[in-house]
């Protein structure tokens, strides 16, 4: 019994850990390649989700095609217009004004959102009909298979590109060290507008997967881009692969801190403590954990620097 | 003051500027002016004007704190808010559980925001580069808050405390709002006196050689790790009085109240007002305080405009808006002289 | 500027000289409390835009002025004084029990009645006489569906709770509750809001495994947890009130409410005829379907005016000092869509409904009629 | 002997040449400019005002790819691979100015035949290998393109006396391969040992310009290594 809720728990904390990973690698990627620090990432995800409700409701399309057509627009206003309008004169100014200039963008996502759609949750509909599927002891849902998948598949396409790819390598490469890309001849700026193109479509893919779960609200924002914030920190954020990690970690950690810290019995004695209040207190102890002793994060590589 | 001589080369030559000293004679009475008018303020404000002009000043003063931490020492503290709320609750709880007088449940409560600035400042500053301590305050400001909501027995939980008693000084209450106005105002004087005479001390030179040049004074023997913990444990304890003041002004704290997000905007107060300059910490406190105010006309688009508004002061004034005043001297206040 | 100065002022003064009152709105517009306080100001506004259109107040003009609090007590506290400061008749609002707290005082001084939306016990336990709640509050429901869930044969429950002011109210009163009948608390299990999967908590619950379990979430997290339960087989009885109940929920969970009990203190799905035309002039109006909050904020004004009319004036003391102990039925005043009985601290008590979830429907198993113990009624 | 390559920058009014088919070593006490000079010929400073010539040719505001283009390559100092990715696609990235994948393969070859270890290690992470084997790697990556004129800041600094020598002797081939080389070394006296001219900078400015030879033996010089400061 105790084994099967075990596994149970990993396999629905893989379900919302994959929908993190896709906030996550994105927001390390911007990161990574510009040094943009987005604390609008979460509000990019949430207003992703109202887009495409809007185009379902404004052309009577399905969810797929609104989905495609919502990633253009994101495309368009989160990737490009957000760095040639934002990032771009802000960047030279060191990171600090950027993040603040990130939080009042988000607060204007935020708002206007509120004014345009409401502030009451809105249903999302979501890919598949869910179905609940036995194993032997363990019940999975459907919906949450096919949002394991769709990451997964997102994710290796990803991978994919930035390993098979020259573009891709370049992107690594532009990630990796800036100045010396340059040097040898690399399009850097098109290489971080790529990357801004790529969270633009994690963002919305995340929008997709996310919101028939957690529903269409303006303030959601708020959750989402610290969870991607922290899974970024926890997996190393000179890494795509460590916020892939940390992503899926802290959906997996969420689960199995919640249920094991239910029920707490203090060795030698009677007592079981009822620790559940504190069960998001255990990532936030991981990361400060990892970046007090490895702070490049867990899968991070240390930077070596040359004098 | 006497005007200063700044040289500037473009290209070969040498141009001597003068500033005029009709600039000092100017900020200097500005600066007159304002505390003069704060000070005869109620005579023309009601009850409303004066709990914004409280707002303004706490703030003010945790904005203050947080300035030495990243103006002066370069280093993002996400968890300004949270260690309001340690100073908001220590007091709190002093006063209404133990019954400790309320000025020594101040000056504890600045001593234990002060000593946990030691013990999370300790670990993260070891590392130079990079934004550990942002995260380091990121995950303090979160586990905080969870102990403020879970300890119920201790903080209430999520209903918070209420009926939280206002100074008084030998027997002199400071209930009423105009007292308590007074009583916020000296505060925000006091800060200020201790943030001036920290830039002007040794210490501040030493913090301000670091800043604007970490190799070098390092190599002098100024220890960088030093001085940025004592800059960001000395600005988390103002964050302590800062917290003090909001529960004696709202009368009530709770939770939420002290979350990641209001440590944010303390952050954006600073940046927006001018990071690294004395006045910066005012102007910022003032225009998140007073704006939502000012923008009161154009109904629920208040905040969006705010949020505008901070885009184009990252945009066009990346050092915030004390950073016009350079500007404006510039401009308008310096001739040039031969030399 | 100077030229919006002058319209501003001319605007003012120009509803001055018309017969008009002023009631001043602080709600939860922006910030967490954004979906409650919006339900509530739309609510106020709606009501307010019914009275005008019956002719008003004793022939004034209702005018009504909404101040974010940004769910954030000092705020609450500074707005409310700013609106104290242009001498409304009336305030109406906030929701959030912080908020209130922070800001009845103010009220409180200003001599100004002050209906709230908050559920926290300690509000009315104040001798503040210009305190009003529009909702029996938790102390009032709670023990009802504990009472229910006893009479249904339950003996030990696990508790779902979300871990905010409101998840905390309800837990301690329900605690309490099941205390005094003798059912048996085997595990209470806080929850986040926008927590995204409730699994640990349904296998928390299916190894204690409990007669019920109590669960009292925000609309979204219900339905999440419903889902949850189901997706685990679970079959043991679910209860809850009005949040639970509610037709979000139903929307968002599907068949996984079926079955789910509860007690219903107020909600736009009352089968009330009067409770049905407020919900649909709302959802013509708003486009969305409103919940208690907005029954509460629309209830408010009415009750106010109702009270104006009583006194026969806009005497603020008076009017407060008349609501204590007051029954206003329907039949008095049709906006407050259910009678009303306030008691002598300001609680008041109305009908309240026992719903379960049947075929995907709400259907009404029974109504428990309001206490008739208070002072109004004597 | 002044051939074709003039380079000119201002630093503070610096006027500089360099001569084809020799190696040329900057050196100078630290903050003296060395490396913004390089990064100013190669495009990575904007230069406020003065000229850079390529045999003759205005280069002054080209990027580096442009650069590339005309025969320059730049090993600037320190670490300058993609530890991440493997030996063979940092290699790769010394053909991007020739925009055919195709040829950049047959030249990678070329390189992999001069330095058989890379080939070795092509598939493996550039980050695993040894110090003198990523610069091999750099300097592999920087000759790809088979350029008119190197720019190298400091190659020998974190390696052993060894490699210094093995990588002082693969510049010294590239020279007699006709490649013009601009180097900024640290290790003055060894640098100027194996170069044919010398130029000394100091505090952004032309303190000494000459034959290696010539300045090695100038008086002043000795201040110099001392951290002193030369009177011209």
């Amino acid at each position: 019994m105790q084994l099967q809720f075990f596994v149970q728990l990993l396999v629905s904390g893989i379900a919302t850990g994959a929908i993190y990973a896709l906030m996550a690698v994105g927001f390390a990627l911007l990161w990574q390649t510009s040094g943009t620090i987005n604390f609008a990432q979460g509000e990019f995800i949430m207003v992703s989700s109202f887009i495409i409700l809007w185009l379902m409701g404004l052309l009577h399309i399905g969810l797929v095609p609104a989905f495609f057509l919502a990633m253009f627009i994101s495309m368009f206003i989160f990737g490009f217009l957000f760095k040639r309008i934002l990032v771009d004169p802000l960047l030279k100014y060191g990171d600090v004004p950027l993040i603040i200039a990130t939080i009042g963008l988000g607060m204007i996502i935020r708002e206007l959102t509120r004014i345009f759609w409401g502030a009451n949750a809105l249903p999302f509909p979501s890919l598949v009909k869910n179905k609940i599927l036995i194993f032997g002891g363990l019940r999975v849902g459907t919906a949450d298979l096919v949002t394991i998948a769709v990451a997964i598949v997102i994710i290796a396409a990803l991978q994919l590109f930035l390993n098979k790819t020259f573009v891709g390598r370049s992107m690594e490469a532009t990630a990796q060290n800036q100045d010396v890309a340059r040097i040898l001849g690399i399009n850097v700026d098109r290489m971080i507008l790529y990357t801004f193109l790529i969270n633009a479509f994690l963002v919305t893919s995340a929008a997709l997967l996310v919101t028939p779960k957690l529903l269409a609200k303006f303030s959601s924002g708020e959750t989402f881009g610290l969870i991607a914030f922290m899974a970024a920190i926890i997996g190393g954020f000179n890494q795509v692969r460590g916020a892939l990690i940390g992503g899926f970690l802290i959906g997996i950690i969420d689960n199995l801190a919640k249920f094991y810290l239910a029920r707490v019995h203090l060795p030698f004695t009677d007592i079981t403590l009822n620790l559940s209040p504190y069960a998001l207190a255990i990532p936030l102890l991981l990361l400060i954990g990892v970046i007090l002793f490895k702070p490049e994060g867990i899968f991070g590589r240390k930077e070596e620097r040359s004098i | 003051m006497s005007s200063k001589l700044n040289s500037t080369i473009q290209g070969q030559q040498l141009v001597k500027t003068e500033t005029l000293k009709s600039f000092d004679y100017l900020t200097w009475g500005l600066a007159i002016a304002l505390i003069i008018g704060l000070i005869l303020a109620p005579l023309w404000l009601k009850n409303y004007g004066l709990i914004l002009l409280c707002t303004w000043a706490f703030r003010t003063v945790a904005v203050q704190g947080l300035n030495l931490t990243m103006g002066y020492a370069g280093q993002v503290s996400l968890a300004q808010a949270a260690f309001m709320g340690v100073g908001a609750y220590t007091s709190t709880l002093l006063i209404l559980k133990a019954g400790v007088n309320y000025w020594l449940a101040l000056i504890i409560a600045l001593l234990i925001s002060l000593l946990i600035g030691f013990l999370i400042g300790f670990p993260a500053l070891r590392i130079k580069e990079g934004h550990y301590l942002a995260f380091v305050t990121l995950g303090f400001a979160n586990l905080i808050w969870l102990v403020l909501r879970n300890e119920q027995w201790l903080t209430n939980g999520p209903l918070g405390i209420r009926d939280i008693p206002r100074p008084s000084i030998f027997g002199y209450s400071l209930f009423e709002p105009i007292r308590f106005y007074y009583f916020s105002l000296i505060m925000l004087a006091l800060v200020t006196l201790v943030v001036w005479f920290i830039l002007r001390s040794p210490w501040g030179r030493a913090f301000k050689a670091l800043r604007d040049n970490p190799a070098r004074s390092e190599s002098l023997g100024l220890s960088q790790t030093t001085y940025t913990l004592l800059a960001f444990a000395i600005g988390s304890a103002f964050a302590g009085v800062a917290g003090v003041m909001q529960a004696g002004l709202v009368e009530f704290i709770d939770p939420d109240s002290f979350v990641l997000w209001r440590g944010l905007l303390l952050v954006m107060m600073l940046v927006v007002g001018g990071s690294g300059s004395l006045i910066g910490p005012f102007i910022g406190a003032a225009i998140v305080t007073l704006l939502p105010e000012w923008l009161r006309f154009t109904g629920e688009y208040y905040l969006v405009i705010f949020g505008l508004g901070v885009i184009i002061v990252m945009r066009y004034f990346p050092k915030g808006l004390a950073g016009l005043l350079p500007f404006v001297k510039k401009r308008f206040f310096t001739r040039e002289v031969q030399s | 500027m100077k030229r919006l100065l002058i319209s501003i002022v001319l605007l003012f003064s120009l509803s001055q000289a018309q017969d008009s009152v002023l009631f001043i709105v602080p709600a939860e517009i922006s910030g967490g409390g954004a979906t409650v306080g919006n339900n509530w100001a739309d609510g106020v506004k709606l009501a307010a835009e019914h009275i005008n259109a019956a002719g008003g107040i004793l022939g004034a003009q209702v005018v009504t002025e909404v101040l974010d609090t940004q769910t954030d007590p000092p705020t609450s506290k500074a707005v409310i004084a700013k609106g104290l400061e242009k001498n409304p008749f009336a305030v109406i609002g906030p929701v959030y029990s912080g908020s209130t707290i922070v800001n009845m005082v103010e009220a409180e001084r200003a001599k100004t009645p002050q209906w709230v939306g908050s559920e926290a016990a300690s509000i009315t336990q104040q001798g503040n006489q210009f305190i009003f709640r529009t909702s029996s509050g938790q102390n009032g429901s709670i023990p009802k569906v504990t009472k229910f869930m006893k009479d249904e044969g339950i003996n030990s429950v696990v508790i779902i709770y979300v871990n905010n002011e409101f998840g905390q109210g309800g837990r301690a009163a329900a605690v309490e509750n099941f205390g005094n009948l003798g059912i048996d608390v085997k595990l209470e299990l806080s929850t986040e809001q926008q927590q995204a999967d409730f699994t640990p908590e349904v296998l928390q619950a299916i190894m204690v495994g409990a007669d019920a379990i109590f669960a009292y979430v925000n609309e979204e997290e219900s339905a999440r947890l419903l889902i949850a339960l189901q997706q685990q087989g679970v079959t043991i009885p679910v209860f809850g009130e009005a949040v639970l109940l509610s037709q979000v929920v139903l929307d968002l969970a599907g068949d996984a409410a079926n079955g789910v009990a509860g007690h219903v203190n107020l909600t736009a799905e009352a089968p009330v005829p009067a409770v049905q035309e407020f919900r649909a002039a709302f959802e013509a109006k708003y486009g969305y379907t409103p919940d208690h909050n907005a029954m509460k904020g629309y209830i408010a004004m009415f009750v106010a005016k109702e009270m104006a009319e009583r006194v026969g004036s806009f005497d603020k003391l008076a009017v407060a000092e008349q609501l204590h102990c007051s029954l206003i039925t329907t039949e008095d005043e049709p906006g407050v869509l259910m009678d009303i009985a306030y008691d002598e601290n300001g609680d008041i008590d109305r009908d309240t409904f026992l719903i379960s979830i049947q075929d995907g429907k709400q259907v009404v198993t029974g109504v428990l009629p309001r206490l008739k113990n208070t002072c109004a009624d004597q | 002997m002044v051939a074709g390559y003039g380079a000119t920058t201002i630093l503070n009014s610096t006027t500089i040449e360099v001569h084809e088919a020799a190696l040329t070593t900057v050196i100078g006490p630290n903050g003296a400019g060395k490396s913004t000079l390089f990064k100013a010929i190669f495009g990575m400073l904007p230069i406020r005002e003065g000229k850079i010539l390529l045999e003759g040719q205005d280069i002054t505001h080209l990027k580096p790819l442009a650069l590339l283009e005309k025969g320059m390559a730049y090993v600037p100092q320190g670490r300058n691979i993609f530890p991440q990715l493997s030996v063979e696609h940092n290699l790769e990235f010394g053909g991007i100015s020739l925009k055919n994948l195709q040829e950049t393969r047959v030249r990678m070859e070329k390189v992999y035949e001069q330095f058989p270890i890379l080939k070795a290690r092509a598939k493996k992470q550039a980050g695993t290998l040894s110090g003198g084997e990523q610069k091999m790697l750099e300097i592999g990556r920087a000759m790809l393109l088979e350029p008119k004129l190197l720019l190298i800041d400091e190659p020998s600094i974190g390696l052993s006396p060894i490699l210094v020598q093995q990588t002082f002797d693969l510049l010294l081939a590239l020279r007699d391969r006709g490649v013009s080389i601009l180097m900024i070394e640290q290790n003055a006296k060894k640098a100027l040992g194996i170069s044919d001219y010398g130029i000394v900078l100091q505090q952004g400015r032309l303190a000494m310009a000459g034959t290696a030879q010539g300045i090695l033996n100038h008086p002043e010089i000795g201040h110099l290594f001392l951290g002193g400061v030369v009177k011209v």
